[in-house]
């Protein structure tokens, strides 16, 4: 177990440090720089500027000093926002970020797993195809087309919830349902043909056997065996979840992370871009790596160790 | 002798992608209290479906029971509503499944597996649980009980799985016990020992047994009983020694003459052809095409079934005497 | 010998004499098959054929490919170019689909966008298809340490945020059709690799590849007689997934202002300009693109799904 | 099938009902508010009970970038700064510069030296009076270069500014100095006659030395903000929310009417307007599509914006170094349809490149002198571009791509141009959309052919926008270089007669556009819709929105 | 031509390296061989390693030690050309009758495949030809060669895996576990196929299987493994009337006869417990840790591969010699 761990972390390292790479190089052959303001056309402000933010520096040691400030989680300050550092910006974001996707995951996982467990429980019932119609179109309209009609409708003409910004839990619900539509209709789905084969098993047919109670048999049998590809999807869902949050994070104003990754890549502001994209990308290496280790702990027959695909 | 079950004219379809399959085309039988009744038959014949049928484990859908009755103990299974079936599962009847390393489930300990039926169906304590758990584990000879409780299905061999899988089906003291090839995946030594342990458990329980096989040698072994079964009809049925020993049908009398014998050596005699599917069954003895003794009745009309004696009765058209006849005629020539 | 009962209707005395004589023994009808021959992609497609739903995917799919090809066509309005004097006119007989903010007409632009959207789809898939099957094709069935080296490759792609990859490229190459594609595709074969690997792993362990290897084949006969084809089934299911997402995701990237460049427009970039369309009632302009960019996604998983379960081997019997 | 046919109907549904609601909405709401919106009710009646509080909440879209005054040098950051300090001088209802924490000043009779009196009770937001010295410390802080403020080259009038922001001089030789604690003394280099206007810049406004010291960030956060103005900093919830509360130590508290302002932070069109519309939000913008309903509504303001969005050639690279060709484009342009049918909310099209607004030494306004200097006129351009391409030996132009910084209004008027072109020249342009930093450089480069441009003033003299186009200008970005003009412009800066000063830029003008440099499109304006009940804040064509006088019932 | 060694094969190990240092042993030093023209039977429970040797011989797995000699040539040492004429000459038979059959092949592209492969007929009617024979040859028609696999019963399937193996013509056939996915019926249809075309064609066989009462039918000697060992091996006739290994005789025990009389006066013995891993076998005889007559020296010694009478080899310390002379040949009681 250990051993594994500490191979998973190795790989983690590395993915994390060619994406730390990759965004340096993209960052040093993307046009445009940072300081462009239409006013400023003083030279030795523009030094000034460079030397501050290490600009001026040959691209090898801004590349040792930028690994440098990636191994000591220290970004610096922003370029856009002078007097706020990277740090700053990222523990402000990242947290109402990770409520958003918390909750999205949460309202996913709850609702997905429902609905599939239910159709697969009434195959080719009524409730069948309408969980599945509800789930189809989960994953057909896009985030941002839902979200505006939801403001729209829930928001502007019934009044049932504020229109945008993070405050109270009420806040909260539109953008948890407007992310949350898509990844629940893909849970609901995988939900419903694992639990689908989870019931032709024989240690189901075992369990009706003994005379347990469906619910019994649903819950503790089937539900656990057959969540057991959720799970494994679960990191590539946050995945999904955290990205799909940048426009969700801007329709809705919250100020997370998606928003300043976006808003940096188009200022030019290098050390929000590097410092979101790795701590973005180190976050979700680390979830993934979580839920494969969860995966491991949750089914008993796995010993982590044990070769893939043998 | 009392009967513990009967089962009278049983029909099972299966709608599949292909239509629809009519896996078991009236079956008649019983079984008698304390008894072994070994159901045999090919791969398809519709053996698993019947007991399936008779604890109600038919999925529906695709499988309908479409007419026949079950009478257990008095009440006719096929009718009780499924709350009423479920106080009867694992309870009256248990079930022993193929496969052991399947039957159990992967991600619960064999302890909560063992003790869950006892739990749904007496009220007892969780000490009294666990006791009567390791006295199972214990009575099915696992060893260091105490501690295999809380271990997971996938730490035992396919041998120990299985004790554990009769165990469970043990545990509430059935009536009547359905096994369905309950060795067909084990290794010979270890199917010894789980025959071995089958009748260790009837000398000790008094439990009825449906032993599903088609192991002629396994049958031989232990059985009382022997139903022969071909494309969803019981062709033959009778004590242990009539059918090995004075098989009527030409299907058993094949089927014992195409099974090698570890002590004599001799030809085989195989029985030629292939079953036929039951997607559209012949109206006549299934068994016509390959049957060496065919009449012209028999294509067109399914086979009275014929008693031979109490016990022993046969569902084919060479017992007509007409039939009788003919025969009579071709031992002459 | 007294028959017990009769199970049929027909009264044994009441059975001809005549019928009680011997009867050949027929070699054919012993090893008679009864179920129609078929091969698999036959088989597959009649099974698809019942799936209703999936053949409403299949139809629409074709609807909506042909439409792109001719669609255009059958406008007599440029999609590019509209009056500005005329815009946002309601769907009518002149403008089918009504026009949109510049005076253009939507239903030409529509099929504009379709080809563009279906275009990205389908490259997207294609490519991912290609670079899939080679590298897990050869991931899975050299094995050893050839597999341990490529999977841990895939293994750090698979870490990186492929949005944030795509976003970064994007902005460096700058959006356009080619660069959309070329950054869906930099980390998107790597799901694809990972299902070819699988499928080659568990089929090339199979006893008829033994078989071809017992006799002498070479490796490329037994690739591309014995695996390929038996891979297809849950290759083809991905491939008809991959088309929808990619066509999302450049949705996606044309709302962060990543789209393809004007005045070309794919749905996405329809959609995500006329969102406004929700609150002013110019409904047209956002319906459309955006109904049909829902209308892929369900023709397209509704097809997957369909065809799933038509080339899954668990049910054929 | 069942599941096709429900999951269309449920589509059809969301959609129509949305559109439909939508629509019905958007289109009574302005005609049953106006009645309702009766001005008289602000001064008669007090406040209610109920809402003792008057709140004011407004959006200002995204965070500002600091609350430094040297370094924040944006609208983002000047809105609220203007409302939070205070400079020297302040605009007033008319525009003009009036004052602000200078009681009042003297002018030298050259132009050059600036004496400013501070009043006695202008207080910082902690009581501290407001001294001339903070000043000078303020604005010698901007010119450090160390600070490397993108705002240091409006304080080059001052003389020895420009030689220390480039490293050359040394704070010393700056001509800021505090005479005493309230007389402030300013020497420029040449005449400025919009000196004082410049002073309202936030760049200019003050710095408690006291605690700017103590703290060098003392901008950054709420709690350690001081101002000067009417109201001060509360919350600053970065990226989320900002609260001024009002300041009751500004010297004209009485006049300050608001309790407390909110901004929000919201950078998406649609959702501030559906803000709005939830009644989340006092004042929004009006999203383009929304345009034509909502314009003539008694609650929107519109007011002019003082800039320009205009096309720049690139004289050095084809087609575009001939002049006829460019004429060629210039009058395939229909601005009105642009203005009416693109851009909407009641902008004006520009048919001169300085907008309307700026009144002469004879009280006429610029633009009434001058006319239209650019038309649409597509057979002129047809003929334009047939000569321009028989001078150059063209049987058909060069491929031309016109480049605009990605946002959708640029790209709705790029696509709009790639009409016109078609329509009238035959010709298609190919159209790129580059963020703004890319596009910046390339256009400061020479590197884009036709280009989008905006510009907004930043003083209230039409001198600010003639000046871009002089040969070594940061602003020019066109390759254009023309002695005549560049002493056109000189003549423009430094004559001391008014009047001859505006015939050089009346001619300067004129010169541009004959020249066709850059093509004008439409003059910028301010849309903006207010609630019932919101009045009083202060637009200024030129200049950063004021809180002071507004109110809300 | 009855005592002509066809295959032989010497002290045969295969190892698999399952990494992380685990060593899986799943032959581990084998000797036996094979006449021309007979019927060499392997059995063994599984897991024992007999598939693997099938394996082997026909170098599906590269050998770890030992050797594969047929016709006297080492089969590892082949060259390409060599390896391919061999593969001509040595065929398999497969024992899943549903996954041994390329689903997306017709029975004609099956039954052909090896005949393309090693380019035996020019032109296609003339390998059609062959193919419909090779049909008939197993019992069936000729208008089966259009269908697909999944159309046949298991039976049939097995009798189209023949028909492949029968397309080169081959010497020697490795039909590995033919029958034991097969109905009870139809597995004495496949044997007797097998007897027939042996007598015709004069095939050799090695036959893998764990069902012993089949594997005494047809075959003239037998192999009995353990855990990747040979532990005994004789005419078939003699291994049950007279079986020397402990595990032999438990192996024959517990196969039911078919005949209650039979069953009911038999004795039985049981074996205690289970297989043990062939990734860590125990030390000394295999066997040991289920053996009723353990004795302390099957934990330290390896047995040796002994002809105890002619033609009978056995590997067990009770038939050692050396200790019946040392008198120590006290059985012990398995604790076990």
């Amino acid at each position: 177990m250990l051993k594994y761990i500490l191979k998973k972390l190795l790989i983690m390292l590395l993915t994390l440090w060619i994406i730390v790479t990759l965004t340096f190089v993209l960052m040093v052959t993307v046009p445009g720089s940072p300081f462009n303001s239409e006013s400023s056309s003083n030279e030795i402000v523009q030094q000034n500027l460079e030397r501050h933010y290490n600009l001026d520096k040959p691209l090898p040691v801004q590349y040792l000093l930028y690994l440098k400030s990636v191994v000591t989680l220290d970004f610096g300050p922003s370029i856009k926002q002078s007097n706020q550092s990277v740090n700053d910006l990222l523990g402000r974001g990242f947290p109402i970020s990770a409520e958003l996707g918390f909750f999205t995951v949460l309202v996913a996982v709850i609702s997905g797993v429902t609905i599939g467990t239910l159709a697969a429980l009434r195959h080719n019932g009524i409730i069948d195809y309408f969980a599945m119609t509800v789930a189809v179109l989960g994953i057909s309209i896009p985030n941002f087309i839902l979200a505006t009609l939801l403001i729209q409708q829930l928001a502007v003409n019934w009044s049932i919830f504020p229109v945008a910004t993070w405050q109270s839990p009420k806040h909260m619900v539109l953008p948890v349902l407007a992310l949350a539509t898509g990844p629940m209709a893909i849970i609901a789905r995988l939900t419903r043909s694992t639990m689908l084969e989870v019931l032709t098993q024989d240690y189901i047919k075992m369990a009706r056997a003994k005379g347990l109670s469906p619910w019994k048999i649903i819950v503790k049998h089937a539900l656990r065996n057959a969540l057991m590809p959720v799970v494994t999807i679960l990191g590539t869902l946050l995945v999904g979840v955290m990205t799909g949050s940048f426009v969700i994070e801007q329709i809705f104003a919250i100020p997370g992370m998606g928003k300043y990754f976006v808003e940096s890549i188009n200022h030019r502001d290098y050390p929000v871009i590097m410092g979101t994209t790795v701590f973005y990308s180190a976050f979700l290496i680390i979830m993934l790596f979580l839920v494969d280790i969860a995966y491991g702990l949750l089914d008993p027959r796995i010993k982590v160790n044990k070769k893939e695909g043998d | 002798m009392e009967k513990i079950l009967e089962v009278k004219d049983l029909h099972v379809n299966f709608k599949t992608y292909g239509g629809t399959v009519q896996a078991v085309r009236g079956v008649d039988f019983h079984l008698n209290k304390g008894e072994t009744l070994a159901i045999v038959g090919e791969s398809g014949c519709g053996k698993s479906v019947t007991v399936n049928a008779i604890m109600g484990l038919i999925p529906n859908p695709p499988g309908k029971i479409t007419r026949g009755k079950i009478i257990f103990k008095g009440r006719d299974l096929t009718r009780l509503k499924e709350k009423k079936m479920r106080a009867i599962r694992g309870v009256d009847i248990s079930m022993i499944f193929q496969d052991p390393m399947t039957a159990l489930n992967p991600t619960l300990t064999i302890g909560t597996q063992l003790m869950e039926g006892l739990k749904q169906h007496r009220n007892v304590s969780d000490g009294e649980a666990k006791k009567r758990a390791l006295e199972m584990l214990e009575l099915v000879g696992i060893p260091n009980p105490e501690e295999r409780l809380k271990q997971y299905p996938h730490q035992f061999s396919g041998g120990m799985s299985q004790r554990i899988v009769i165990a469970i089906a043990l545990i509430c003291e059935p009536e009547l016990l359905i096994a369905d090839e309950p060795t067909t995946a084990l290794d010979v030594t270890i199917q010894a020992q789980i025959l071995e342990l089958f009748e260790r458990i009837q000398e000790a329980t008094g439990v009825s047994i449906i032993l599903i096989t088609h192991d002629l040698g396994v049958v031989a072994k232990i059985a009382d009983r022997v139903a022969v079964m071909y494309a969803g009809k019981i062709i033959e049925i009778g004590s242990k020694r009539e059918i090995f020993y004075n098989s009527q049908h030409p299907y058993t009398k094949g089927l014992l003459q195409s099974v090698p014998r570890l002590d004599v050596k001799e030809n085989l005699q195989p029985i030629e052809g292939t079953p036929p599917d039951l997607f559209s069954p012949p109206t006549g003895c299934p068994f016509t095409p390959r049957c060496p003794f065919a009449m012209e009745v028999c294509n067109k009309v399914y086979p009275a079934s014929f008693k031979y004696s109490n016990t022993h009765s046969v569902d084919c058209w060479l017992q007509d005497e007409r039939a009788q006849k003919l025969l009579a005629k071709a031992v002459k020539n | 010998m007294l028959p017990e009962k009769n199970p049929r209707d027909v009264a044994i005395e009441e059975i001809p004499d005549e019928w009680f004589t011997w009867r050949e023994q027929n070699k054919e009808e012993q090893e008679r098959l009864s179920r129609p021959s078929l091969s698999y992609w036959n088989d597959a497609w009649r099974r698809l054929r019942k799936n209703y739903l999936a053949m409403t995917g299949l139809v629409f799919i074709i609807i909506l490919v042909l439409m792109a090809i001719f669609g255009p066509i059958l406008s007599p309005y440029d999609a590019n170019i509209g009056v500005l004097s005329k815009q946002y006119q309601p769907p009518s007989a002149e403008h089918w689909f009504g026009t949109d903010s510049a005076g253009r007409d939507v239903f030409t632009r529509t099929w504009q966008g379709a080809r563009i959207s279906l275009f990205v789809g389908f490259m997207a898939a294609l490519i991912d298809v290609t670079i899939g099957i080679i590298w897990g094709g050869i991931s899975g069935y050299k094995g050893g340490r050839t597999d341990n080296v490529m999977m841990r490759i895939i293994e750090v792609l698979y870490g990186i945020p492929y949005l944030l990859v795509v976003i970064l490229l994007l902005v460096v190459l700058g959006p356009s059709l080619l660069t959309i594609i070329i950054a869906l595709t930099v980390t998107g074969w790597v799901g694809m690799a990972r299902i070819v690997r699988g499928q080659v792993m568990q089929i090339k362990n199979y006893e008829y590849i033994l078989a071809s290897k017992s006799f002498g084949t070479k490796t490329s006969r037994i690739i591309r007689k014995g695996l390929l084809p038996n891979t297809m089934g849950p290759i083809i299911v991905q491939m008809t997934l991959t088309v929808p997402s990619a066509i999302f995701a450049e949705a996606f990237l044309s709302f962060i202002g990543l789209g393809i460049s004007s005045p070309n427009a794919s749905w996405g970039v329809m959609a995500s300009d006329s969102l406004g369309a929700i609150l002013s009632g110019n409904w047209w302009t956002l319906f459309f693109p955006a109904f049909f960019i829902s209308l892929t996604m369900f023709a397209f998983n509704v097809l997957g799904d369909g065809l799933q379960d038509a080339l899954d081997p668990k049910l054929r019997k | 099938m069942k599941r096709l046919l429900l999951f269309l109907l449920a589509v059809l549904t969301v959609f129509f009902l949305a559109a439909c609601t939508a629509n019905e909405d958007a289109g009574s709401d302005p005609e049953e508010q106006d009645q309702a919106e009766a001005s008289e009710e602000t001064e008669d009646e007090p406040a209610e009970p109920d809402s003792d509080e008057k709140v004011l909440r407004l959006n200002i879209g995204t965070e500002p970038t600091s609350f430094d005054p040297s370094i924040g040098f944006n609208a983002v950051s000047w809105d609220p700064l203007n409302n939070l300090m205070e400079g020297l001088t302040r605009l007033d209802h008319e525009h003009q510069p009036g004052p602000g924490v200078a009681e009042e000043w003297d002018i030298s009779e050259d132009g050059l030296t600036y004496t400013f009196y501070l009043r006695e009770d202008a207080k910082w937001s902690n009581g501290d009076p407001v001294l001339a010295s903070d000043f000078e410390f303020a604005w010698k802080y901007m010119l450090d270069p160390e600070t490397a403020s993108p705002a240091a080259f409006l304080a080059y009038y001052i003389e020895g500014a420009e030689e220390y922001n480039s490293g050359e001089g040394s704070p010393d030789d700056v001509q800021v100095t505090a005479l005493d604690d309230t007389t402030l003394e300013v020497v420029l280099t040449q005449p400025t006659g919009f000196f004082l206007d410049l002073l309202t810049n936030p760049a200019f406004f003050p710095i408690n030395q006291k605690v700017a010291e103590e703290n060098p960030d003392w901008h950054a956060e709420a709690d350690t903000f001081v101002g000067n103005g009417p109201f001060k900093l509360e919350t600053w919830n970065h990226d989320e929310e900002l609260v001024f509360v009002k300041n009751e130590h500004y010297w004209d508290a009485d006049v300050v009417k608001l309790d407390k302002v909110h901004f929000a932070m919201v950078n998406d069109t649609n959702t501030q307007y559906q803000m709005f519309e939830a009644g989340e939000l006092d004042t929004a913008s009006i999203p383009p599509e929304m345009s034509d309903e909502l314009i003539d509504g008694d609650n929107v303001f519109i007011g002019p914006a003082g800039g320009l969005e205009f096309f720049r050639f690139n004289v050095e690279m084809e087609p575009f170094h001939n002049k006829k060709i460019r004429q060629a484009f210039s009058y395939a342009i229909n601005r009105d349809d642009i203005a009416q049918y693109v851009v909407k909310n009641a902008v004006e099209p520009a048919y001169g490149f300085i907008n309307p607004g700026y009144t002469s030494p004879t009280g006429e306004d610029f633009r009434d002198v001058n006319g239209e200097v650019v038309e649409f006129n597509p057979e002129r351009a047809r003929e334009l571009l047939e000569e321009g391409m028989a001078e150059e030996g063209y049987d058909e132009l060069p491929p031309i791509t016109l480049s605009y910084n990605t946002s959708d209004l640029n790209k709705a008027v790029a696509e709009a141009l790639h009409g016109m072109f078609i329509e009238h020249l035959d010709v298609e342009v190919t159209l790129e959309n580059l963020e703004w930093n890319v596009f910046l450089e390339a256009q400061q480069g020479l590197e884009l052919q036709f280009s989008r441009s905006s510009f907004i003033n930043d003083y209230n003299d039409p001198i600010n926008f003639l000046e871009s186009f002089i040969s070594d200008s940061y602003m020019n970005r066109t390759g254009f270089s023309s002695a005549e003009y560049d002493e056109l412009i000189q003549k423009g800066k430094t004559e001391v007669d008014e009047e001859a000063r505006w015939e050089y830029m009346y001619e300067a003008e004129k010169m541009l556009a004959e020249e066709m440099i850059a093509t004008p499109i439409r003059y910028y304006n301010t849309v903006v819709l207010e609630a019932d009940g919101v009045e009083g804040i202060l637009r200024h064509p030129v200049g950063y929105f004021d809180l002071k006088y507004a109110d809300k019932n | 031509m009855k005592n002509e060694k066809i295959l032989e094969i010497k002290n045969l190990k295969k190892h698999f390296d399952l990494g992380k240092n685990q060593l899986l042993k799943a032959v581990d030093g084998v000797s036996f061989h094979v006449n021309r023209g007979e019927t060499f039977g392997l059995v063994g429970e599984s897991g024992c390693g007999k598939s693997t040797i099938g394996r082997t011989i026909i170098r599906l797995y590269s050998k770890t030690a030992g050797e594969v000699l047929f016709k006297g040539e080492e089969v590892h040492e082949l060259s390409e050309k060599e390896l391919f004429n061999f593969r001509k000459k040595v065929q398999m038979i497969f024992q899943d009758p549903y996954s041994s059959l390329n689903p997306r092949s017709t029975v004609r592209e099956i039954i052909s495949e090896p005949m393309e492969v090693h380019e035996l007929y020019s032109n296609k009617k003339e390998q059609n030809e062959r193919v419909y024979e090779l049909l008939e040859e197993v019992g069936l028609n000729r208008d089966h060669a259009n269908r697909y696999p999944h159309e046949f019963s298991g039976g049939q399937r097995q009798r189209i895996g023949i028909a492949r193996a029968l397309a080169l013509e081959p010497d020697f056939i490795i039909a590995d576990e033919p029958i034991s996915a097969l109905d009870v019926s139809v597995q004495a249809q496949v044997v007797n196929l097998l007897t027939r075309l042996q007598e015709e064609k004069g095939l050799t066989y090695l036959f893998i299987a764990h069902d012993l009462s089949m594997v005494k039918q047809i075959s003239d000697r037998i192999g009995v493994m353990y855990l990747g060992n040979l532990v005994e091996l004789t005419d078939s006739d003699r291994l049950y009337e007279n079986p020397l290994h402990p595990y032999t005789q438990a192996l024959l025990s517990a196969i039911p006869i078919p005949d209650p009389d039979v069953e009911e006066s038999r004795e039985r013995i049981i074996l205690k417990g289970e297989l043990p891993s062939p990734i860590n076998p125990p030390s000394g005889c295999v066997f040991r840790t289920r053996c009723p007559f353990a004795m302390d020296i099957c934990k330290q010694e390896k047995p040796k591969w002994r002809e105890i009478e002619d033609n009978h080899f056995v590997a067990c310390h009770l038939y050692n010699e050396q200790l019946e002379k040392d008198d120590a040949r006290e059985p012990v009681i398995n604790i076990r």
